[in-house]
């Protein structure tokens, strides 16, 4: 007979759950992040996002080498299950956002910067100077759907990834967090050869490539014609990426995608994911949406009697 | 986004252009969309009426909208923002150039609820005034122009302080440059006052932080700020950022 | 100036559209078809979809050499915005279904037999088979994502949907179709393989690897853990294909993936489909969802004066 | 898919449990429910309580439906399919086994309602007759047994047809072993009848195909089928598709 109905422990004397998580050596108060782009170009932004949003960590806008102004407007828009954008990763270029990290760094909560290049040895840069202007770790964004020859261009090729990775651990000894693209056949794989190359974590998903046309006018919506979804709409895909990379690999996994409640956090954790990151959420929620999540994730584990996020890291793979 | 098609478009001077659509949403005075000229561009536009938009032309997407033809079809996010808070009785609001366009549908909704307004009109000169005949049937309306060619040979500000000399109003609402403005929250000095900024927009609904000015998003924390607000923001008046996010001194 | 906004030609004298369309010489009276598993797998249910349903065609479900059971229950459930599955190809083997696909053949409208193997070789002599037993047309299915050596294993890789469509090919005079993941960084590479094989059409896309666990239970809720989402949730996912595909190949494309209405369906042919097929939309909106969406189509042609179904398709590539 | 906990777990008879949770979803008489039963399976139930459904222990899912206990969680889909049309005023109701399940509701109903009904009862032997005293508090109940240790010795059908020649019913509805109820059609002739199917369910609500029954899917177009939609099945009474979807005769 089988007996695997009731895994929760179930103890009334556990009266409130931890849930602070330490990622490749990065404590946070929360396992809720801000995700790369939502919000995150301005040091203000981030803070606020801290202070008033209550997240347990924040990610920087993806910065590159040299200011970008990103695809044309319209480059966000609504759709019925999740948002679509095709921003083409603007930013004020590294130079400029010294300034902004240094006022994220006033607070307490840990500032991961999100970097993307062509080239190994540009990202080696780009995370020397992000170590330098204090960042507690680099986020590599290897993933991003809609800008020709970064992210998904590179994120999709093994060899690639793994060259990248280790490039970068050879010049920083921040911690190096690798974010990667839904869009590959086996995305354990992709994890595997970060994990192989040095990197401290897995960073999954990125948004799914997709396209809005509307039937009223004939034309793409996006100025830039194709764009990635992001928000409800790609958490079950996200939540199989997790669980997927879980199979493989050892170092933590932060899950995005989605995620907009304390249960869907919940599912990733369950799915194997250490914390997770929120960013079209803050549209759906708000920006205190971090907070609101880390306390629907708290009443969760006290009501199943959980007294600690590493009783339900990955529980659904048992 | 929803399609809609254009039911009108009216000269109100050379470079501009009130638009006016089929649109049944509701909105709040101060509110904003954003307006896609498909093939062209996206681009915030204040409502001027809860149907419509007023256009100046200063720009490949605002001279698209220019040549938009009754039948032509846009796109349409929004209403987004804030708007005004409307509450308190004795309204200054001080429209310069287009801001004039987010301060219209407030003068009318005070002025249907019985209270008093008087509207200080700027332009660069006068065949730019805007809204002046439409003010006038809603309040006590007073005019400069930077040449002189009609009311006030000078700033609206210059005016808008003589006013207030005059009578206190317990709220004054500004749109405009944002020079014009800083200089407005100065003079209000413990007068509450609310502006509406402008601020490079690309999603318009909150994400992207484009518009980002100090903690706040124009977009959906605005466009509608409190002088307290703007006392927070290091860049109000100084300086803006442009679409990469890198800051332009103004 | 621009001059992009009207489109439409807007004649008033074009009183009804004209839905019909041919796909590799196959001819539908309307671009609606039943997707492959939903409801296809028998030859009563077949024939239901296009009497009762509307349907331009039908696919049937995919087929194997042998009778397969598939994957365990739950193998189906409904998420927000979708519909999650791991049948895991059931289906009675080849020698069965040849009955049932006599009596689908009933109807007047086109029959295509969908088929999945894991070498070309097998794909042929199933494909053979169907030919003999009376198919219009033989679907590949290269595409399924929770069915371990099958479908996307093999899709994945544009050497092999080569080699297996060459086969196939070779061994029927009936038109080929191949039919897509999404689940790849560029799909347009795929079906260009699938093109240059000599391929008669391609489909896309198939449903996108998904999960769900229950956080109230600790588990997956699939049998299988993991399966793939349809409907509305992957339609950005499915147009944007499509877009790609369109920008690749010239053979006739077919769209897949959350249609639900006729916009829905006009949305995939502004991006370059022929047609589409329907499979979640049965279950959003009955089994007459085929000839609603046709009605839609035509409803929208007539409105905007459009005359027939050539005036639109992949005007948003345009 | 909806978790639920149990709330109880009654003994019907040695081999039949009927269970019940925690479940406040509306439902109509007739229609059925898949339960989850994590780790194990998923299975089709018709609901014999509008919270409860009672379970043969007959292989390895029913057996852990039968393990569970108070506080157990199971996840539940539905409810699912058309349920009986209770039109009529005079009802005949022949359950076979635990095809009885699926009509106490509708029995419950129906005596609420104040109409008429017999209900004939079979089961293999006296200890497997279920709800006997539940339906004799809502109408005239009769009795068969295949072994003869209660009521008619033979089948439930032999009873049936005794009951309308005694007086014609103006409905029947049925529900057991499939070769029971298409004798039960034979001998309905013209008086019309509905009876509840089952066959192999994956999804249990309509995309799937595999408990296709003629044209029709017994999830969604049934489980309830009038005399007429039966008599257009050519598999009804006669063979079913075993869960890769071959045909295997009855
Ligand atoms: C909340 C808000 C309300 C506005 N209301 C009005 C109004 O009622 N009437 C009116 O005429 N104008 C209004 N504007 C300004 C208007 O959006 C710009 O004039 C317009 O975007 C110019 O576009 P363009 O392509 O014609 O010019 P461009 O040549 O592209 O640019 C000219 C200038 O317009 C501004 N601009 C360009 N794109 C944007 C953008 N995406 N977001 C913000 N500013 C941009 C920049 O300052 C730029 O330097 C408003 C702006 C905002 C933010
Ligand atoms: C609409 C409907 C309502 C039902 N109502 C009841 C009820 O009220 N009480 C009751 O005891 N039983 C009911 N059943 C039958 C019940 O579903 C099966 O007895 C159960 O699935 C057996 O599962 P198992 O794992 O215990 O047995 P197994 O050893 O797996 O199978 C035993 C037999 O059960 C049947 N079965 C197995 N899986 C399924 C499935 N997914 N769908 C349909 N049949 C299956 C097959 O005939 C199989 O040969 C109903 C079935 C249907 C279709
Ligand atoms: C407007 C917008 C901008 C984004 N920009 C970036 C970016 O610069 N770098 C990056 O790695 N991901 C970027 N993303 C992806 C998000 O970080 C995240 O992976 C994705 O949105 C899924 O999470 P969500 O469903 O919580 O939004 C962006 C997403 C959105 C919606
Ligand atoms: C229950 C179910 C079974 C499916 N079985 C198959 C299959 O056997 N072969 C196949 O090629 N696609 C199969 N698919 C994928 C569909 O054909 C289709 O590509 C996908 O569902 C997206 O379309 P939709 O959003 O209209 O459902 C199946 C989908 C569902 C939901
Ligand atoms: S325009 Fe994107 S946050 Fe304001
Ligand atoms: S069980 Fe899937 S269609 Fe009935």
């Amino acid at each position: 007979m089988v007996e695997t109905f009731n895994r929760f422990p179930q103890s009334p004397d556990v009266l409130m759950a931890d849930i602070k998580i330490e990622i490749a050596g990065i404590r946070l108060e929360n396992p809720t992040m801000l995700a790369s782009g939502i919000l995150g170009q301005t040091g203000q932004s981030l803070l606020r996002i801290i202070h008033e949003g209550g997240a347990g960590a924040v990610v920087t806008k993806s910065i590159g080498l040299e200011p970008r102004t990103g695809h044309g407007n319209p480059c966000a828009i609504e759709l019925k299950n999740g948002l679509l954008n095709a921003m083409g990763l603007p930013n004020p270029g590294i130079d400029a956002f010294g300034s902004e990290l240094k006022i994220a760094l006033k607070s307490n909560a840990p500032v991961i910067a999100s970097i993307f290049a062509d080239t190994g040895e540009k990202f080696s840069t780009l995370a020397s100077r992000m170590e330098e202007h204090g960042a507690h770790a680099v986020e590599l964004n290897l993933s991003c759907p809609h800008a020709e020859k970064y992210g998904l261009d590179m994120g999709s090729d093994p060899l690639k990834v793994s060259d990248i990775v280790g490039q970068v651990k050879d010049s920083v000894k921040i911690p190096v967090f690798a974010k990667l693209s839904p869009m590959v056949p086996d995305i354990g794989h992709i994890a595997l050869a970060v994990q192989e190359a040095g990197g401290d974590a897995v960073v999954a998903i990125n948004t799914i490539k997709a396209m809005r046309i509307e039937p009223e006018i004939g034309m793409p919506v996006l100025k830039n014609n194709v764009g990635g979804i992001s928000g409800p709409a790609i958490k079950p895909a996200g939540i199989r990426a997790v669980y997927e990379i879980a199979g493989k690999v050892d170092i933590p996994i932060i899950g995005v995608g989605g995620v907009t409640t304390g249960l869907d956090a919940i599912e990733y954790i369950m799915a194997g994911a250490s914390a997770v990151q929120i960013g079209s959420g803050v549209h759906y929620r708000g920006i205190d949406v971090f907070q609101k999540v880390s306390q629907e994730i708290s009443e969760f584990m006290d009501r199943k009697g959980y007294a600690s996020l590493q009783d339900i890291i990955g529980i659904a793979r048992d | 986004m929803q399609v809609v098609d254009i039911t009108d478009s009216i000269n109100e001077s050379d470079n501009i252009k009130t638009i006016k659509f089929k649109w049944p949403a509701e909105s709040k005075p101060g509110q904003f969309i954003m307006v896609w000229i498909p093939g062209v561009d996206e681009i915030p536009m204040s409502l001027s009426y809860s149907d419509g938009i007023t256009v100046d032309s200063v720009g490949e997407a605002t001279q698209a909208i220019h040549a938009l033809e009754k039948g032509s079809q846009i796109g349409i996010k929004g209403p987004y923002g804030n708007g005004f808070d409307l509450s308190g009785n004795d309204f200054l609001l001080i429209g310069g150039g287009t801001g004039i366009a987010a301060l219209a549908m407030a003068a009318e909704n005070l002025s249907q609820a019985g209270k008093k307004i008087r509207i200080a009109i700027g332009a660069r000169t006068a065949s730019d005034l805007l809204f002046v005949e439409r003010m006038k049937a809603l309040g006590e309306v007073h005019i400069a122009t930077d040449d002189g060619s009609s009311g006030h040979h000078g700033f609206i500000t210059q005016v808008a302080e003589k006013l207030i000399t005059v009578k206190k109003p317990d709220m004054i609402l500004a749109c405009g440059p944002e020079p014009m403005m800083a200089s407005a929250v100065k003079l209000a000095h413990k007068i509450p006052i609310q502006c509406s900024l402008e601020r490079h927009m690309k999603c318009g609904f909150g994400i992207c932080g484009s518009c980002q000015c100090g903690k706040f998003t124009v977009c959906k924390d605005g466009p509608v700020f409190s002088g307290e607000q703007l006392g927070q923001m290091e860049d109000f008046g100084k300086w803006k950022r442009d679409s990469s996010g890198k800051s332009v001194w103004f």
